[in-house]
């Protein structure tokens, strides 16, 4: 394990700070055929709801310059068929798997936590903010009272911490963030994709079935930069960064702007080995610096 | 990476580049190309259009950015490849009938000439349809037994299927609905699907088509399916 | 003037929907030098306040994947001299000159209100939406309560028609533009810049001395295109949409999700003619489309 | 859209490209250049380093992506130029004395020229830095009657300034804020500056600069101004 690497994220170890997110994973297995998983700091599983979910119908993926759409819908298949077919690979890993968890309501929430129970997931990252799903979890996420009600729940019937993870498109992500540091969120993570839409003038349509879509991917990086600091800055708890981080030097200014972890997602498709580059390029960053760790670059803002 | 060893139009607006590549290369598989740093950001699919002695060909239309990049490539130059992805066609042992349409006879020509090697005694057939110019024709014409050529028309007036014919069908979608249509129900009818894509891998469920056995991946599961599978009946 | 792009905004008449947007286009003198202005639907002016302002210090532009970010801070001659030198050429202009006008607090918005009464301005946009200044106009944006109290104040006060500019970076912009037309508005514009941050993490250093900036440009298309849309099936008052619009493409899609004029910003840096290429494009577009008014495809989702 | 007829690296990192203009072109003002879509976004500024007979020279540094998609255009690709723009250098009468910094030199070739031209009796005289590598010195040589060069130091250790020498420096901000100081109250110092640029034309108010007279834009107003006038002293 890399000392200049080597992170603390509450209580939990991580190798190094780079975890691909949610959704641009699966479950892992894809990326095994390019390199070795345990060589992250951990990854996100694709986001599961108590049940499974086929997801959204019509096209899910559209191109916007330098960003990424998406109206995948939390496919997913369901809890159950996780903790059966995903889990026991997963948990051989070394590696911190972070399961994170959708839901459409109080009660999906809780059961699909509830389940989680059985298993040993290190940590838990609810999905309070994922816009494609009418009946979904982002309508907790707008609202700092909702976010934390849903939050306190859950952190009280989990074994396991918990860590939330923001939409960018309600209130002040800050005043969120507190809500949930408040009701015992061990961490934050943050941005999900922000709200969009896209239309194909040509076929004088709406590309999405469900009208607006995710974006996420380079476009959304000053955002999601400032929303990481702006959050940093409100909370005691460790914070993941991410959107847009497509290379080291994004990784770094996240974690100057007081991340403790960073997330890499859309550029998992434009390069396979993205999370590989990134934490070569930290670990570069930190020798040519003579940093004994990584922390002593975080925050400085 | 890649290097480019030829890439010229063949007609108008369609191309065709050939790139060293050593591997396993399977008929109907595809690759993800990129030839650019974030503009556009993703990689753009491709069917395998012919492999042979360590050189991987692709025919394809320049329809937007991507497409119009890859064709200005030079011989020498770059290109970013991953793959070979998906499943491909499966290994066909009867006689063949391919039905292609416009830019989907793509990859249906290394999966004739394969069969061809495969099967020196089946009988393969080809129908071709193009709106308006043909290409690619004399390579079908070289590897098949048989080509039926439309331009302008609509291919499946003229389709006549053998019984124990297997059929392939590549195209714009409504062309292989309706030969999935026509084809009486006793043939096995695969068709190869196209879906908007991200990762190529499975891994971002972007192009996911509901089958019959629920949802699957176009990148993983596919690009080819059966048709009933598809509900291309 | 073309039959297919005269465009009615409320009752001001618009040879056609192309507006260069405000603090992009200073005065328009400079873009007289590649075009004439009156082949334009209209123009905005750079954003006015009462007093003359000097601006933002430090590095005030960035550049983002395929975005700008901005940190001007309303740098401006102030409203007297604008009147004074700016406007009597504008005035002589035959095309619709939008004056917009930000401010620190109500009396220094009410003072420019005021003195813009003097003159025969077609269209006030009032900008409650600036990310750039501290004690700037975007603490009225952000809240439907305050954006509806400034603009009732405003309108009341000013001898012109009132087109609100929204922030995106507030409250769900539906119910602020809401609040803006029961206060009196006779159009909203959106959006202003999103709010962004930039590190240069080769200096260790924060970019911008204001710290956070303005993010515009072709990144935050979909984001833009989403919120004219949700302002567009929110209010009945017409909406000039803005953000990212880069192409003809982009303003028929903004216009189709029922925008009635289009902005365009950053692009003019791009393509000082984009204006022009656009207003072709949609010339062309109804041509061939066999349109009599580009209203046909106007809000058609 | 204008050609190009030549772009090479003359020293590590350092090109020159010349491409087909015609117009009136003054030493010390700049184009927008840009040969590329929309990634990045914006055009970069560049210096006029050299215009003679409908062929206008850039001297420029490789610094990020623009400079570096710049130096890979190969004679005969287009590059779209707006300008020129700003104001240059004002004509100057008496002696001269040119002060450059590494690739600050680019714009100070050309007003060399230009003095000598008109100024046929006039002195002139450069100062030449460096951090490691020289380049363009001969160009110097030829155009100017006395060239001092300076590699790895402080080229305002050596500077002299003659009485009624007009003093004009483009380099590194510390070296011209170093020149600003060593030069004599009396003697007229002229500053060539950078700004961060959108537009170029004095639109967007992206690279105001604060001047005794309040801010100036570095695009329109300047990108040359008086020493005493940016504080420079
Ligand atoms: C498995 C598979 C194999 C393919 N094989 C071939 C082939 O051999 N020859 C060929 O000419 N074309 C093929 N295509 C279609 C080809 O991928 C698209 O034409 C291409 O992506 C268009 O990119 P562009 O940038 O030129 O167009 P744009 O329209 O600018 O692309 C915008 C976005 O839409 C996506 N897109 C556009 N059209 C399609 C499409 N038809 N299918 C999937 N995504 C699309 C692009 O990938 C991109 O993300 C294949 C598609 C798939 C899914
Ligand atoms: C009036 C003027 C004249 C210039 N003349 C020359 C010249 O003759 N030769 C030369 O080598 N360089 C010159 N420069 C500097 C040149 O513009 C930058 O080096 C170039 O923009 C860097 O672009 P990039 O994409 O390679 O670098 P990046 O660092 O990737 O650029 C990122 C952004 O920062 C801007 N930027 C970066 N460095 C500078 C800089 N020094 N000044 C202004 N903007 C910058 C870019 O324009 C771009 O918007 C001049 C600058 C100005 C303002
Ligand atoms: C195709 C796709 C699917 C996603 N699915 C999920 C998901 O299931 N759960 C979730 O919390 N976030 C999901 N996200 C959001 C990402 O985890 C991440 O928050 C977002 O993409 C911003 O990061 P990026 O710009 O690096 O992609 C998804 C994103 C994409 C592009
Ligand atoms: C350099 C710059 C200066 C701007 N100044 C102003 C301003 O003074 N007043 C205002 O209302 N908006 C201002 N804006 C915002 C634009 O008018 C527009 O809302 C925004 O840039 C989004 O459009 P675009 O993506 O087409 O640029 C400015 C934008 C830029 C890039
Ligand atoms: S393209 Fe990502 S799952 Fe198929
Ligand atoms: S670069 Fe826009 S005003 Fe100077």
């Amino acid at each position: 394990m890399s000392k200049q690497l080597a992170t603390k994220f509450g209580e939990i170890l991580f190798k190094n700070p780079v975890v691909p997110a949610s959704g641009t994973f699966g479950f892992g297995r894809e990326y095994e055929a390019y390199y070795d998983l345990e060589k992250l700091g951990g990854l996100c599983s694709k986001g599961l709801t108590l049940e499974p979910k086929p997801g959204n119908s019509g096209i899910r993926l559209w191109e916007t310059p330098a960003g990424l759409m998406n109206s995948i819908g939390l496919e997913n298949p369901g809890i159950d068929a996780f903790i059966e077919k995903e889990w026991p690979h997963l948990k051989e890993l070394d590696t911190v798997t972070v399961v994170n968890v959708g839901g459409k309501d109080e009660e999906s929430y809780l059961q699909a936590i509830e389940k989680l129970n059985a298993i040993e997931v290190k940590l838990i990252e609810l999905n309070i903010s994922c816009p494609n799903v009418k009946a979904g979890g982002m309508a907790y996420g707008m609202k700092a009272k909702t976010a934390g009600d849903i939050t306190k729940k859950v952190v009280k019937l989990s074994n396991h911490p918990v860590m939330v993870k923001l939409s960018p498109n309600g209130d002040s992500v800050a005043d969120i963030a507190k809500a949930c540091e408040e009701s015992g969120a061990l961490g934050i993570s943050l941005i999900n994709t922000v709200q969009g839409m896209a239309i194909d003038y040509k076929k004088k349509a709406v590309v999405f079935d469900n009208l607006y879509a995710g974006l996420s991917g380079p476009a959304v990086k000053p955002i999601a930069l400032r929303m990481t600091h702006q959050v940093c800055q409100a909370v005691k708890i460790p914070v993941m960064g991410m959107g847009g981080i497509s290379t080291w030097e994004d990784a770094l200014e996240f974690i100057m702007a007081g991340a403790t972890c960073i997330q890499v997602g859309t550029m998992n498709f434009v390069n396979p080995l993205a999370p590989l580059d990134i934490i070569d390029g930290l670990q570069a960053y930190c020798e040519k610096e003579g940093l004994a760790n990584i922390a002593e670059v975080r925050g400085i803002f | 990476m890649a290097v480019v060893l030829s890439n010229e139009f063949v007609s108008r607006g369609i191309c065709r580049m050939t790139v060293a590549f050593k591997g396993d290369v399977l008929p109907g598989q595809f690759f993800m190309l990129r030839a650019w740093d974030k503009d556009p950001l993703l990689s753009r699919p491709i069917s395998v259009h012919d492999y042979e002695d360590g050189k991987l060909t692709f025919l394809y239309q320049v329809v937007g950015k991507g497409t119009e990049m890859l064709s200005r490539l030079t011989p020498q130059s770059d290109v970013t490849l991953q793959g070979p992805l998906g499943n491909g066609f499966p290994r066909i042992t009867g006689d063949l009938c391919v039905v292609g349409g416009g830019i989907g006879i793509a990859p249906l020509y290394y999966l004739v000439k394969n069969y061809r090697k495969h099967n020196p005694d089946g009988k393969c057939r080809v129908y071709l349809g193009f709106r308006d110019v043909a290409y690619g024709v004399e390579d079908f014409e070289q590897a098949a037994d048989e080509v039926n050529l439309d331009i302008g028309g609509i291919i499946t007036d003229q389709l006549q299927v053998a019984s124990g014919e297997v059929v392939v069908t590549c195209g714009p979608e409504v062309m292989m609905k309706s030969v999935a249509k026509v084809v009486p129900a006793e043939n096995r009818v695969y068709v190869s699907l196209e879906a908007h894509m991200a990762c190529g891998i499975g891994a971002c469920l972007g192009c996911t088509c509901a089958t019959k056995y629920g949802n699957r991946k176009v990148c993983q599961d596919g690009p080819v399916f059966l048709r009933d599978e598809v509900f291309y009946v």
